[in-house]
């Protein structure tokens, strides 16, 4: 028998740092623009000297808006059965950056626009094997 | 650049059709555009084609070498163009292009597809350098989530209501009525589209258009030979293509910019503002507008985006009956995506072959009165955008 | 129609890079291409890209998009053209059109591949509907026995020999030694060739082009963007795309008519003869032939069907070496499919950057001296033919 | 235990008739062009009235030329293992028609371009339940 253990949904999306969760992207140091993941050069027309480096996001944002998904998405995406709504949104970060996540909510229904939300790495699914698997979510307060 | 004019459009309907090949839709819209051109299969000098991802096209998307086989090879030029749901609508810029340019006097534009069953993925590349993949996983999302989004935020910000939203779809219905080739010709009522299950808050299964199999398509001429078939022929005013813009605040992966300003589908708005320009019209003129249906929202978010009406005047338009063949700013007299379906790489053709339809004033029941001036759009994966212009 | 000059070219390496994406791939090309136009990204005015089957585009075939996303989204059109493997070759046209048309200043095209491992299958679409399907599982027939069956018909009726045949394998390869770009760079002796092991008879292993990876961008321009940057540009002579004929002899399904007469490739005789009418050349003033080497037999079978020699002739034009870069017809001068592998819907662009690095006098030891006209040509999955010509 | 069957490779492609095998196809009363497979319309595209009729085409032949598939084809084509090589054609038949099939005689090297060839169908492949599954061919005398 194996150990379940956790393995993030894909490589170098997230990290669990020091001082909490993080997205792992870069940012431009010529023009500022920040990319999640990371870019491998400057995707901004008027940047004219791209000059990547890694940057960390997160962990607070704004929710500027959110669906519920209440069908079971198809693949490849995977969720634990029997399927349940979940709601997704796109969040407004500091950095100037706006990114797509699950909201986590107990009530997806409950989501509201507008409110502040937090970085958290949770489980998207358990794989057959009983490994679970985790992606970056947006926990609203 | 020349004059270019529509000389004829043809269409097989749209539904699911098991027991046809999309040769068979194809040949069938061909014909029908050729006929309806008057002018016999030799002389058709180019084609474009609208590329599919699903069928046909030996699988390589070479949906126009499919259909110069079945009409017979003559050695003529073939475009195929990938553009995901705006292939129909690229295709029909490069057919324009070749005519205008002065290139050919007779180029064939078409589009045909057999959709798979179930839900179409975004991305075909199941690889984590593919940001829709990204997408995929780690946030479980598709496609319509982004309608939901969007539409949520509007409903926030303008207090669109719920009634307003099924509305739209009411009214696309009503329309497909007179439509003989339309998927759903039945009328629905605003209980019937309040009462399907929620699929993507706050978008309903009645407010999000399925998918079908159909062809269309399109012969485009010179002035000259327009004039040896018909004293008013329909007019390409403008055809044009674009791509979203960096700071476009619709992500594309799994996230973009915190955009300075509202920004949507710049794709969409970059195309038609360069439409109107190319056409020398303003929003004003247009008596009808096609537009890319694939949920109610965009019949509130385009025609504002594009200058069409006032931010957050699109809901009182609806209301209103505005949008209707017989209001101020007729949206897809047609039917739409939502009572088509979407056969992706056909409608940017359909909708062409409505607009010269309801320009001729040959649109029946459904026609918008004295129409002079039609705006079609579509919007595709990778950020496609392409809106087209035809008048009387 | 106004004239177009190729301002910039570049190129990625042919090879596996399994190391790269795609997109690394691409990058590095496009880079190169604006590198040697001086022209910043900002200025491109719109793309046209091969459209690929196997790699990126998001499984849409949306390659020129994936571009513009990395360089930066401006806004501008993007063309992604399927052609099978004469993508590159329509793109290419696609592009040239829209500058000679008048519409835009400085265009991109570009085509970039990454191989899947194995051979690939000539269609991908699994119905008795589609007849290459049809043809593999009732025949068992890969493309490469289309090679076959044309070679052993040209032995019989020429006589041509075994060592006729390796002795243009060996040719490419001392050609490719002195190119940077191609994946095989090292010397073949006629042994190491008719030792290869029989593939499709007559053609062997060393005798048919390996699949590779790869990226080609080329930027073009105006006449009057050409002459700020040079005084003395590498003109766009004539470009060109045709389908083959319904009396053409080589079965595209299971059958085709007994021709009237030898009639092959009529996709690339189409496209090359329109392209010597459309420049005022003919065949006697071509400096240079970058044609599609899929397999030696190409070599002997295209230059006479395109008038550049006379029927039978090519065999004794390769024996005395005039198909060698100082010779009075030199043939894929680059080293060709046979040296780089193919990179299906890059190798259209592929030859026109060596075309304009022959004709700028910049090809080192594979020169062809005193090169003022070049053509190339390629052939593509459904019948689709491309040629381009360059003069200085 | 389920008793060997034949099935033919595809429908609709091949018939043993009273007067032997032939290939199933049609032909065009207006233009006389010949086709095989079956078409839908008549693709001369000098023809302007399309009539067609099915048409049974076979069994001379003549080979115009040949090949030796030396490799396995990759799928979806199937071959019995071990792989051996086999000889593939383009037959012109007096009807009008350039076929493509495999040529089927007792050494494939000793097939000859020009040599005259008759319409068989032979097993193509032994399914993995054991059943035969056939295909056109012609063999030279
Ligand atoms: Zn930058
Ligand atoms: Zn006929």
């Amino acid at each position: 028998m194996t150990t379940p253990t956790t393995t993030p949904v894909a490589e170098g999306l997230f990290a669990e740092t020091a001082a909490g969760p993080r997205l792992l992207g870069s940012k431009c140091t010529t023009c500022e623009t920040p990319y999640f993941p990371k870019a491998a050069i400057c995707h901004n027309p008027n940047c004219n000297d791209s000059k990547l480096e890694d940057a960390e996001f997160g962990p607070h944002g704004k929710l500027w808006s959110y669906t519920v998904q209440y069908y079971p998405p198809p693949p490849p995406a995977k969720y634990d059965e029997p399927y349940k709504p979940y709601a997704i949104g796109l969040i407004d970060l500091p950095e100037g950056l706006r990114v797509l996540a699950q909201v986590s909510t107990v009530d997806p229904e409950s989501t509201v626009g507008g409110a502040d939300v937090e970085l958290v790495i949770e489980r998207l699914y358990t794989s057959p094997e009983g490994n679970e698997v985790t992606t970056f979510k947006f926990r609203q307060s | 650049m020349r004059e270019v004019a529509v000389l004829g459009v043809g269409m097989h309907p749209w539904g699911k059709f098991a027991d046809k090949s999309i040769t068979d839709l194809s040949r069938t819209a061909v014909e029908a555009a050729l006929k309806d051109a008057n002018v016999a299969w030799p002389e058709i000098e180019a084609v474009s084609a609208a590329s599919s991802r699903f069928s046909g096209g030996k699988g390589w998307g070479l949906n126009g070498n499919d259909i110069v086989e079945e009409m017979g090879s003559t050695g003529i030029p073939v475009y195929n163009l990938s553009a995901g749901c705006a292939a129909g609508g690229n295709a029909f810029n490069i057919g324009y292009t070749l005519v205008a340019s002065g290139l050919y006097d007779k180029v064939l534009v078409f589009g045909a597809e057999k959709m798979p069953k179930g839900m179409i993925q975004t991305s075909g590349v199941e690889e984590e350098t593919d940001p829709e993949y990204l997408r995929q996983v780690s946030v479980g999302m598709p496609g319509p989530a982004f309608w939901g989004m969007l539409c949520s935020q509007r409903m926030a910000e303008y207090g669109t209501t719920e009634e307003q939203l099924a509305r739209i779809a009411v009214k696309a219905h009503d329309n497909a009525v007179h439509n003989e080739y339309a998927r759903f010709r039945k009328k629905f009522t605003l209980e019937d589209v309040l009462n399907s299950n929620m699929v993507s808050y706050p978008l309903r299964l009645y407010e999000i258009c399925p998918i079908s199999d159909g062809a269309a398509a399109v012969v485009l001429c010179s002035a000259e030979e327009a004039r040896k078939h018909t004293t008013d022929p329909v007019w390409v005013a403008a055809s044009t293509v674009a791509t979203y813009r960096y700071d476009d605040g619709i992500p594309r992966g799994l996230a973009s910019v915190v955009p300075p300003a509202r920004t949507h589908h710049s794709e969409a708005k970059l195309a038609v503002s360069k439409a109107f320009d190319d056409a020398s019209l303003a929003p004003k003129d247009v008596s009808l507008v096609e537009l890319q249906d694939n949920t109610v929202y965009y019949e509130l978010a385009f025609p504002e985006e594009w200058g069409l009406c006032e931010p957050g005047e699109a809901e009182s338009l609806v209301e209103k009956g505005e949008t209707t063949p017989v209001g101020s700013l007729p949206i897809n007299p047609s039917g739409g995506f939502l009572s088509f379906g979407e056969a992706t790489t056909a409608m940017g053709v359909f909708q062409v072959c409505e607009l010269a339809w309801q320009l001729r004033g040959e649109a029946g029941e459904r026609q918008v009165p004295n129409a002079k001036v039609g705006l079609a759009q579509t919007l595709g994966l990778g950020g496609n955008g392409t809106a087209t212009i035809l008048k009387r």
